[in-house]
């Protein structure tokens, strides 16, 4: 194997934030090398420094041999360097073949051939195993989080391609897209193309590095091998991996006691719109409810539905937020009805559903409780700054000060501010649309742990997660949706990953029917 | 999945024939021209000299310098920026136009001094954006100044020369081919030019992508800057044929007269044509409907005699009505602002 | 299939035929200049007037200062075959173009207000005040304030504000200039040239700044291309402090400084030369209409009557105050 | 980590001394505060009474009208919207005030009835947006056209009344509180509430967070169609006090003259202080200081006598350099169009 790319004694510092400092890193031809490190650790700013995005404040970039020099994120890729960032960037108004091919869009005498575009889309689409995901005529505005990343995965193999890195990829895929992703990751791998592959999740890690770096506060700590040679299977330790990372043992993931479950907080009945059709289930009081299923199967709808956001054209919302013993109809026109009633809802796209980037860590975290900080509508500025302290530490928010623009924070901490958000309004039923999207082991811990305590307190939970080990970890109740259809409940002792799968596959006619409907019968029963 | 995606292109591709001719015509357009036949047929029902090939003419000659700004300023909009020194570009290339015309005798000299003047303001324009580092916006209202008042001084703020005796002025001014008034196939000219740049070349294609998300367009190594510092060589070079054809129009070069509030009305045909003003949606078809839509009310008021403080009013509600009947046929939900 | 755009009349046949003598309503249209200032307001209201005596249907349209837009409204106009064209061009210099389009179609066409020469350097027929003439009337009014005054030049500073890209106003400024020195015999008062939009608040915003710069003058001698000018102009010296009586302004229109007057309050506004717009439309329409029923030509010159008003006669001479 | 968390934090109160200051300040209005300063003494050097604090109070009065929509258009601009219409509701209100003031003899009758109508223009604007799904430019420029045609047909066209015999008014236009105008102390109490209102009151926070992102405003709870609405009753109210202030200064209800174009220099003022025209960033401070910059500058021309021509010129080189000044120090990266 030869040595693809060598970052040597690498620097970068922000005003206030040394996000790397003296980072040396190598990686091989044919090698997939794990990038791993606490939220904030420096990966996005290494590989943004790779891209020719992010200019070194010292260091050297060796490819191939041969120093260089990226002033600009367009030579990297003339030199073969590819990175996808953690964040997909789309053009709206522009179809998704279009966006593919941006800046390499096929023409002769600049007259653009719209024709061999889509052609070359579809034939590229088949070469990467991806046919039949994307819609080459789909606009980019129209497009899910999962086609987005499958937008931006796809626009970095344009081209000659030596050298690419990853930057949470699967954060917002299903488990069919990342098996794709992973087939082709082992096709650019022996094809002798060298990876760098960021991700927080030790599954992934273990199914498809070799080779595992880790950093720690912007310092390079050190590497392991994963497995012997490639294809082998993995040698090193979770444990070991996350101690690297955290500088310590890291204690039980989940910590749940079972309780007792309270009375009814939201029952759902036969919700139906365009997306969700005929949804019922209850959710109570200190229950964590799992919502499981592939990407597509509704659920963000569902969740949007119960929020207030979009309308729901026949069911029914019932609500006892107090305990009242008394099931009222909610009629909903927008979130602010919601909120009020006492649901929260953390979105699964925090840059563009949730955060105000260019706002401070204490605007974002402090918007929802507002209400509740003023005094004649004047902000109470001691009190919200003792309240968005108390967050921030729990949660582990690496910011160097509470002004500071959330845009600036590193994308798992982003995604802590938005919990921070909705754990400081405290309501009745909080819905998490993928919560720890992006968030690293050791914070993941921590969130599974407020959650557990937020439940303790008797609020009632609605978790929605492509993450199998981590809904069935969590949860007390797991609902399975296919297709904007429930298609399933399993207990939490009731539930593997199979089962799930079998039930997120549309398999409910063949797995466990008389379970789903006992179930069904059950909440009738409540009601 | 993979089904469903399939199923959704194929779908697609069987879309009945009254929709597919919506495609085609846009949603967009299909509104604007609604109520253009309803705003023509008001007015023809009134005065059906309205209707008479003259008075069509009439209102083509009216729109062409407008329409030609509103053109460029849709490229401009569309790359996520405005220009609202097309107006002043216009005036001093008028001025320019003229009295290079004045001092040398040749219509040809005029023209040329006038290009060369728009496309050095539009370069300055660019390069003041781009490695100054100033909003496009406010750019633009500085050099709006700047270009009125340089115009100002070069003809001390008066009309300039006379080009009514030159056949070439006198030719775009009141000339025809097929029956159509030279105007108005300059403004066409462009307009389809600016058009097939748009839609059909790598250009046009990189132009929305910038403005649709400039981070994009940066790590996909389009070259932003030059295409910024083009559009507004564009919009200068285009503001300077407008130039031409006000000054062959009014028979002299006006450096204030006849352009000052084109770069509203530009801008408000890109706006009411569709485009969205933060960039990387917009197309000149539309523009050019709606520049159309707002010279037949404004041409139709005149023609009804309608007093000129009532046409403020009604051009002001007119206005928001068509609009406001274009986006109730999109459905959208009624929260927040509309783009 | 190519025209040149210099085809002559004859060429164009059907517009140039005379017209039958109409049996319908004729109509008349007044394009005006500044549509929504006060005095072109009442000259419209004039016109109405005159036109609704007469039996003539009229259409005013404003073209703001816009000479391209102008052309556009003459070219409408041609279009709905009108009978009669009276027009206020924002600049006189698209005169050419102006008559040679009316001349084309075959369309009486008088100017109003500003007059227009055509290529041949002939002018059009003309209705109105003469702006010169205005301006000098104006200058010849403030050389006598200022003569009766006892001032000395050296304390003395001219202040002539106006648009300085608009030719008429320019007209006007000059002229009064000129008439200032006769009327005065005093050539050693320095004038300065006040740039402004024509409306109040920038001649009271400029004027401060003049102020500042010439600290220890004590007279003001004061004139403008309109009301709002002188008007905004003395606020401004009155409001820096500046007694009226060391104020000799001239407003030309009147409008605005018969609110002082009528107000009864002493003001630096000594007078102002009052053009009734009100007459200037009604005779446009006027010889309009009778050349056009007649089939004769245009009588080349009308020119209306203007009134030097003050304090105390303003009412008499006709200003309306609103 | 949550030690380092709070040590980061507490890192935060020792910055350093000049640091704390600089935050304080804010970097965009230090730029603003030297570019005045570097203004301001070039015209001083030229004419020591530039100084002269009658000059500065007259600086203070001519900025006072623009000033007060300047702060206004920076709330709306936060929220991610603009008022064009805003000089036209200053026209409208100003007559308005002067007439029902000369048919009652009530100079507070007069304001209230042009407060009201402001209020009543502003709901339209908001209205029209909100609930017709109107993009806020082509609204208001929409309204920009029917209230000054209102305006126009109220008064005939003509200018208004005559207020100078009114005390009230007087006081307005020439009186003076602890030897400060009365004009500025309008202006800085305005401006100071609506500073208090963005920055001190939950309403503050989020214009703010809607114009940052509207969705995740409308997610966290936030009733945008209020807020909207809102800001446009707001601008509609200030524009009105604007209106009562231009009858005041002039005498007189004036339709048209001296509100015309303040559309544009509220905006140019928004934009030059900083607020991103996007939404979700700027401030009425350094709005406030860029007003007066402008106003400097066109006071110190006058004062040095420099011709309007050369005016425009320099006001439009002046803008531009002040601005690449201010971006140059930020240090940005010069790729693509500058926010
Ligand atoms: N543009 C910027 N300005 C200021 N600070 C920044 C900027 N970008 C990143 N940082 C800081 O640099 C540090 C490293 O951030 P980075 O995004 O590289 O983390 P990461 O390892 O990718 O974390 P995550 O797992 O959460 O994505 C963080 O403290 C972050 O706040
Ligand atoms: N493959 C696809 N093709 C077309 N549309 C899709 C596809 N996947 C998702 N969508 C869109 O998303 C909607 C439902 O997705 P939603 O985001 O609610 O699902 P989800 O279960 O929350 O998935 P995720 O895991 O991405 O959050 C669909 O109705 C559709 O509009
Ligand atoms: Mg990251
Ligand atoms: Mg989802």
């Amino acid at each position: 194997m030869t040595t693809a790319l060598q970052l040597s004694g690498v620097s970068k510092g922000f005003s206030g934030v040394q996000a790397l400092s003296d980072v040396s890193i190598e990686c091989q031809a044919g090698e997939v090398l794990a990038l791993m490190g606490e939220n904030g650790a420096g990966k996005s700013t290494l590989l943004k420094v790779l891209s020719g995005d992010h200019q070194p404040d010292t260091g050297r970039i060796v490819v191939g041999g041969t120093p260089r020099v990226f002033r600009t994120p367009a030579e990297a890729h003339k030199a073969g360097v590819r990175v996808i960032y953690q964040e997909p960037e789309i053009i709206p108004h522009v179809s998704v073949a279009e966006n593919v091919y941006v800046g390499a869009l096929p023409h002769r005498f600049h007259w653009f051939d719209r024709k061999g575009l889509i052609k070359r889309f579809r034939a590229d689409l088949e070469r990467f195993g991806f046919s039949g995901m994307l819609d080459a005529e789909m606009l980019g505005n129209q497009l899910s989080a999962a086609h987005r990343q499958l937008v931006e995965i796809l626009r970095a193999l344009v081209g000659e391609v030596k050298i690419i890195a990853f930057d949470e990829p699967t954060s917002s895929l299903s488990g069919e897209e990342t098996d794709v992703l992973f087939a082709l990751i082992e096709r650019l791998r022996q094809s002798g193309v060298a990876i760098i592959y960021v991700s927080h999740r030790m599954q992934e890690i273990m199914r498809i590095a070799d080779r595992v770096a880790v950093l720690r506060d912007g310092k390079y700590v050190g590497d392991r091998k994963v497995r012997e040679k490639p294809g082998a299977p993995a040698t090193l330790s979770e444990d070991d991996v996350v101690r690297m990372m955290v500088g310590r043992d890291l204690s039980a993931m989940y910590v749940r006691e079972t309780h007792e479950p309270g009375h009814i907080v939201l029952s759902l009945d036969k919700i139906t719109n365009e997306d969700v059709h005929g949804v019922s289930f209850d959710v109570r009081a200190g229950e964590i409810v799992g919502l499981a299923g592939l990407v597509g199967a509704g659920r963000t709808e569902l969740a949007q539905a119960i929020f207030g956001d979009t309308p729901i054209q026949s069911g029914r919302i019932l609500w006892d937020g107090e305990g009242e013993g008394k099931l009222r109809e909610l009629h909903l026109r927008s979130p602010r009805d919601a909120i009020r009633a006492g649901i929260g809802l953390a979105p699964e796209e925090r840059k563009t559903q949730a955060l105000l980037m260019r706002r401070s860590v204490r605007d974002n975290t402090s918007l929802a409780v507002l209400e509740h900080l003023r005094r004649f509508r004047f902000i109470r500025g001691d009190e919200e700054r003792d309240l968005v302290r108390k967050f921030v530490s729990k949660l582990r928010v690496r910011t160097p000060s509470l002004e500071r623009e959330v845009r600036t924070l590193s994308g798992g901490n982003q995604q802590k501010v938005v919990l921070a958000r909705w754990l400081a309004r405290r309501p009745k039923l909080l819905i998490l649309d993928e919560p720890t999207r992006g968030v690293d082991v050791g914070v993941k811990a921590e969130i599974y742990a407020i959650i557990a305590e937020l439940a303790r307190e008797g609020i009632a939970v609605l978790v929605i997660s492509s993450d199998l080990p981590e809904v069935i970890g969590l949860s007390d109740r797991i609902v399975v949706m296919h297709c904007g259809h429930v298609t399933g409940q399993l207990t939490r002792a009731e539930a593997t990953e199979e089962r799930i799968m079998a039930l997120a596959m549309a398999g409910y006619l063949q797995q466990a029917p008389e379970k789903a409907s006992k179930t069904e019968q059950m909440m009738e029963g409540a009601q | 999945m993979t089904q469903s995606a399939a199923e959704a292109i194929h779908v697609q591709d069987e879309r009945s024939l009254p929709r597919r001719v919506l495609d085609a015509v846009g949603a967009q357009n299909l509104s604007l021209l609604m109520a253009l036949a309803a705003v023509v047929t008001i007015i023809g029902v009134q005065d059906p000299n309205f209707f008479s090939p003259s008075n069509m003419l009439a209102i083509g000659t009216a729109v062409a310098i407008a329409g030609l700004l509103a053109a460029v300023q849709t490229v401009v909009v569309i790359l996520g920026a405005l220009d609202i020194s097309v107006g002043s570009m216009t005036g001093f290339t008028s001025v320019i136009c003229a009295m290079v015309f004045t001092a040398t005798g040749s219509a040809s000299l005029g023209v040329v001094a006038a290009l060369g003047i728009g496309l050095f303001c539009g370069l300055i324009n660019g390069a003041t954006i781009v490695y100054g580092r100033v909003n496009p916006v406010i750019a633009t209202l500085a050099t709006l100044a700047t270009f009125k008042g340089l115009a100002q001084l070069v003809s001390g703020g008066r009309a300039q020369g006379y080009t009514g005796g030159d056949d070439f002025f006198i030719f775009l001014a009141r000339g025809s081919i097929a029956a159509i008034p030279t105007l108005i196939w300059v403004l066409v000219l462009i307009a389809a030019a600016l058009h097939v740049l748009l839609k059909y070349t790598d250009i046009g294609r990189n132009i929305y992508a910038v403005g649709g998300n400039d981070v994009a367009a940066r790590l996909a190594g389009i070259a932003i800057n030059k295409y910024v510092v083009g559009a507004y060589a564009l919009s200068g070079a285009v503001a300077a044929i407008a130039g031409v054809l006000l000054t062959a129009r009014t028979g002299s070069g006006q450096p204030v007269s006849g352009s000052e509030g084109l770069e509203l009305e530009s801008i408000t045909a890109a706006a009411l044509g569709g485009c969205d003003l933060r960039g990387g949606k917009g197309a000149i078809p539309s523009t050019l409907l709606a520049i159309l839509l707002l010279g037949v009310l404004s041409n139709g008021m005149t023609v009804l005699g309608v007093n000129p403080f009532w046409q403020n009013v009604a051009k002001g509600a007119l206005l928001a009505i068509a609009v406001i009947i274009q986006q109730k046929r999109s459905g959208e939900r009624a929260v927040g602002l509309p783009r | 299939a190519c025209k040149s755009g210099k085809e002559t009349p004859t060429e164009n046949a059907a517009a140039a035929q005379p017209q039958p003598a109409k049996s319908g309503k004729r109509t008349i249209a007044y394009i005006q200049k500044q549509g929504d200032q006060q005095y072109f307001v009442d000259q419209a209201a004039g016109a109405q007037a005159e036109a609704a005596k007469l039996g003539v249907e009229l259409k005013v349209s404003n073209v703001a200062l816009d000479s391209n837009l102008a052309v556009s409204t003459l070219e409408t106009m041609i279009a709905q075959k009108v009978d009669g064209i009276a027009i206020v061009v924002p600049d006189q210099l698209i005169g050419p173009q102006v008559i040679d389009r009316a001349k084309q179609a075959g369309i009486p066409l008088i100017a109003s207000d500003d007059g227009i020469l055509d290529a041949q350097k002939n002018a059009a027929p003309f209705v109105g005040f003469d702006g010169t003439a205005m301006g000098t009337e104006v200058g010849t009014k403030a050389g006598q304030l200022y003569k009766a005054s006892g001032w000395k030049a050296a304390e003395t500073r001219i202040i002539s504000a106006s648009k300085q890209d608009l030719s008429v106003c320019q007209d006007r400024v000059n002229g009064a200039k000129k008439a200032f020195l006769e009327a005065s015999g005093e050539t050693g008062i320095k004038v300065i040239d006040l740039g402004t939009n024509n409306s109040p608040t920038d001649a009271q915003d400029k004027t401060a700044g003049v102020m500042t710069a010439n600290r220890g003058v004590k007279h003001w001698v004061v004139w403008g291309c309109n009301d709002e000018n002188v008007s905004g102009v003395v606020n401004a010296l009155q409001n820096g402090n500046v007694d009226q009586k060391d104020i000799a302004g001239v407003g030309l229109g009147a409008y605005l400084a018969c609110k002082d007057w009528k107000a009864g309050k002493t003001t630096g506004m000594k007078a102002a030369l009052f053009i009734d717009g009100k007459d200037v439309g009604a005779a446009a329409v006027k010889v309009l209409s009778e050349a056009i029923q007649n089939k004769t030509p245009l009588p080349p010159k009308t020119i209306a009557k203007t009134h030097m008003v003050d304090s105390t006669n303003w009412e008499q001479a006709g200003v309306k105050c609103m």
